[in-house]
């Protein structure tokens, strides 16, 4: 086995601030220290700059910049899409969202919440390639839907949802589409009018930009109740004073990563496609989620008689950090409610591993883990009564 | 997930792993679903465990606790080690998080398990000796 | 008149970040990029840090760690702390809260939409001096009060409010007090137990942390339903991966301003009382806000005759940064509520200028704007036909 070597292969949970980003934001965490309500100089430069990066966002999504408001990341933007919709259309009567059951915490919890309100929601399964069907989303449409939520590209399995077919039909049957675009910002491409999409959330993070920014896409004309009240900031419809750097550092990272889009999501499915190709030749383990309708960074196994936990701890012990779907990491007893709900029985999704790459990753990176992992997966099967169980009664 | 230096040490390093040729008691706890299964390997010679191995399915904190039970009871009399408390197994690994303590509590019942099959194999009915096995209190998923 | 010289005066509106934040946050923006929920070192030690900034915050207001919760600053905090406790009580039927009407929009926009939801808001006056009486709030609180919220110290005219008389009060009483801190946190003393203040916001960029970060302190016991659902982080209260380097930020800034309270808050006393006497002189001027309750840095100075966006510009031309009460500035009509609400007539309110010091302000920074500002409002009195009717009336 090789000599240690770190890589960090969970982009998908977080990425590194790239240099570039990094560079643009010190200015306005040093002297561009003004704050973009006030009138003096110091103050209108923050407000360009904000300005500026409102604009950066808009022409990587394919919307206009007044359709851009900046939030604290992805989940208060789909908090306030689906809360600021649902709470609209509650007052004409329609109370019915569809979602699907595999969305990330920050619709699903917010789904339930509504629930508890006295919405009614349907949660669209999902194949077990991870594909929500288009034809669902079309029976699943009442009278009195107000709103389709689904996920662009699912966080866990990576898998990309029909999106442009999706938002034709809400176009079509007059129910708002919203899309949690957070995995899918920067990795694929996107145009909001053409695939009619009418909210959009993403957030900074997920594409080598600062945590605590992201943004929401709300067509022109959609006028959402607001969620965090008080100034006039972004249009008087999210109060707040700017995260004047973070804003920036979204404008940069989301620019960088659509100018580079084709180039960049080539190298990545390469680097993919290797580690998935290597790794599958284990016994017993099975790639969730489609192999071709995938994010260009993503990878997820399954390794039968593992727990993910301790195979993450093991890896990281050897330098890599990843994730898992199992239940054990995050101290609730269920695992993932993404693996359960592409059918893998409870003890093979606790024996997930997810491995997601980046622009940071490099051909080295994979080599190392191809050469780290299947001795990894040995060793901790040695030790598995599990394992030795599948092994006997095969 | 914050587990203290002791926990990763028995984690990295488990003692006792594998399994016992020679073993006459062989105790299983714990279910798949929920990410766990503990399986205790014990050799009692006139009453003494003299030597033990595990084999565990599950998080960081259940390799530890096994690990680190196996230590605890080998070399102790059966008396000794149906005395092991999932407590004492957290005290010696210097604390767990609160969402890991079931994973102690696994650890109690796999050496538990192990004696009672121990008395069964010798003919012996192992329920007023080693009391109530019971489960997992964490969920309630059944076998 | 001495040359150009640049003051940022306007610190009541934002801070510029101080080295030592500065330093404690570039590490979580450059190596330290772990999320903090995932359990590998990387992710482990960006966890440790936002603890150890809870910890922090914890600290400086006398509360226990698991009692603060970060946000996105003091306008989510504001939000969370008021929509929640208002959506709880109203399942008990109390649907009645106690408000003031000179708080920050974030409050009073907050308290606008609960009422259009149907909740009862009882707006609690203030004295020509700024301050809110505690036998109001007492004569106020009803059997369906759910809510007494008033701000610690008032952002435009500084007002010092009787946080621990209205403390007892409402404890007495069984009603819950929230108390808006942005401008109290780090410029007075607090201790939340000994006040009896059930919950407080605050923000970072106050206190030279950074724009986009702040904390509400939730007294244990008291469970607020969320604003942002999603993830588990903030012990499943709020939704969202956590800005590490800005809470980080956040701790530091908050421990270094408390640690040094008394020393900080007796310069800017001395500071903001020189600007004082310095300025009242001018003719027809007048202090707003009470003299002795007030916050060390907070100056603001009504000038007759003068329209306070014409003042804010000519002083920024003069290379000093302020703020002013004017409708002007903001883009709305009516000038600012906080003087309305201390009885300033109209077109007095539009003339306040205010001056809001921070550690970063000089000696010698008083002393210029002494040099400038008489001069400016001179010569913004020569050009003003309201100054001239002033003048030949008297
Ligand atoms: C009294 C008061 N409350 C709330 C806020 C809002 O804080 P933030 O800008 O961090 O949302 C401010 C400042 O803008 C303030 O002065
Ligand atoms: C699909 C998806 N939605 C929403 C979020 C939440 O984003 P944030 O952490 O910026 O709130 C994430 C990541 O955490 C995600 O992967
Ligand atoms: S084995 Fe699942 S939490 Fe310990
Ligand atoms: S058996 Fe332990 S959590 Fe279910």
């Amino acid at each position: 086995m090789a000599e240690t070597r770190f890589v960090y292969a969970d982009n998908a949970a977080t990425t590194k601030i790239s240099d570039a980003v990094f560079d643009a934001m010190v200015p306005w965490l040093k002297e561009g220290y003004g704050n973009p309500s006030s009138i003096y100089r110091k103050g209108d430069e923050a407000a360009r700059a904000v300005l500026k990066a409102r604009e950066q966002v808009a022409a990587a999504l394919g919307a206009e910049p007044r359709e851009i408001y900046f939030t604290s990341g992805g989940s208060e933007a789909d908090n306030w899409a689906i809360k600021g919709v649902a709470h609209t259309f509650a007052k004409k009567g329609k109370k019915h969202i569809i979602t699907s059951v595999f969305e990330h915490h920050a619709v699903l919890h917010t789904c339930d919440a509504l629930r508890k309100e006295g919405f009614e929601i349907t949660y669209l399964p999902v194949d077990d390639m991870g594909l929500v069907s288009v034809e669902d989303v079309k029976n699943a449409i009442r009278e009195d839907t107000a709103l389709v939520s689904v996920m662009y590209a699912n966080n866990e399995i990576g898998t990309v949802q029909p999106i442009s077919e999706i938002g034709a039909l809400c176009h079509e049957r007059k129910v708002l589409f919203h899309t949690d675009a957070v995995q899918a910002v920067g990795n694929l491409p996107i145009d909001v009018k053409a695939q009619q999409i009418d909210l959009l959330s993403l957030s900074a993070h997920k594409i080598h930009g600062p945590k605590g920014v992201g943004a929401l896409y709300c067509r022109r004309g959609i006028l959402l109740p607001n969620l965090i009240d008080g100034g006039g900031q972004e249009g008087g419809h999210r109060a707040g004073t700017e995260n004047v750097a973070g804003i920036v550092g979204l404008g940069v990272a989301i620019t960088k990563a659509m100018e580079t889009l084709p180039e960049r999501a080539a190298r990545l499915r390469a680097l993919r496609d290797r580690l998935i190709d290597g790794l599958l030749p284990i016994e017993r383990c099975r790639l969730n989620g489609d192999r071709e309708k995938r994010l260009p960074g993503n990878v997820n196994i399954s390794f039968e008689g593992v727990e993910g936990e301790s195979l993450l701890l093991t890896l990281d012990a050897h330098g890599i950090c990843a994730s898992s779907g199992s239940a054990c990491t995050s101290g609730s007893l269920d695992p993932s409610h993404v693996l359960l709900a592409i059918g893998l029985p409870a003890e093979v999704a606790h024996g997930s591993l997810r491995l997601s790459l980046s622009d940071d990753t490099s051909e080295e990176d994979v080599d190392y883990m191809l050469s780290v992992i299947p001795g990894v997966i040995e060793k901790l099967r040695a030790m598995s009564p599990l394992w030795e169980r599948i092994i006997s009664e095969k | 997930m914050l587990y203290s230096d002791k926990v990763m040490d028995h984690f990295t390093n488990p003692r006792n792993v594998g399994e016992l040729a020679d073993a006459n008691g062989i105790g299983e706890v714990g279910n798949a679903k929920c990410g766990d299964i503990m399986k205790m390997y014990i050799k009692v010679d006139k009453g003494v465990i003299t030597d033990v191995k595990f084999k565990t399915f599950g998080c960081g904190a259940a390799i530890a606790t096994s690990s680190m039970a196996t230590e605890m009871i080998k070399g102790k009399t059966i008396e000794d080690a149906l005395k092991l408390t999932n407590k004492a197994v957290v005290e010696a690994l210097e604390g767990l998080p609160p969402v890991k303590i079931h994973c102690s509590v696994l650890a109690e019942q796999a050496v538990r398990a192990a004696v009672a099959d121990y008395y069964k194999r010798l003919g012996i009915d192992p329920g007023p000796i080693v009391g109530e096995i019971g489960d997992c209190h964490a969920c309630s998923h059944d076998e």
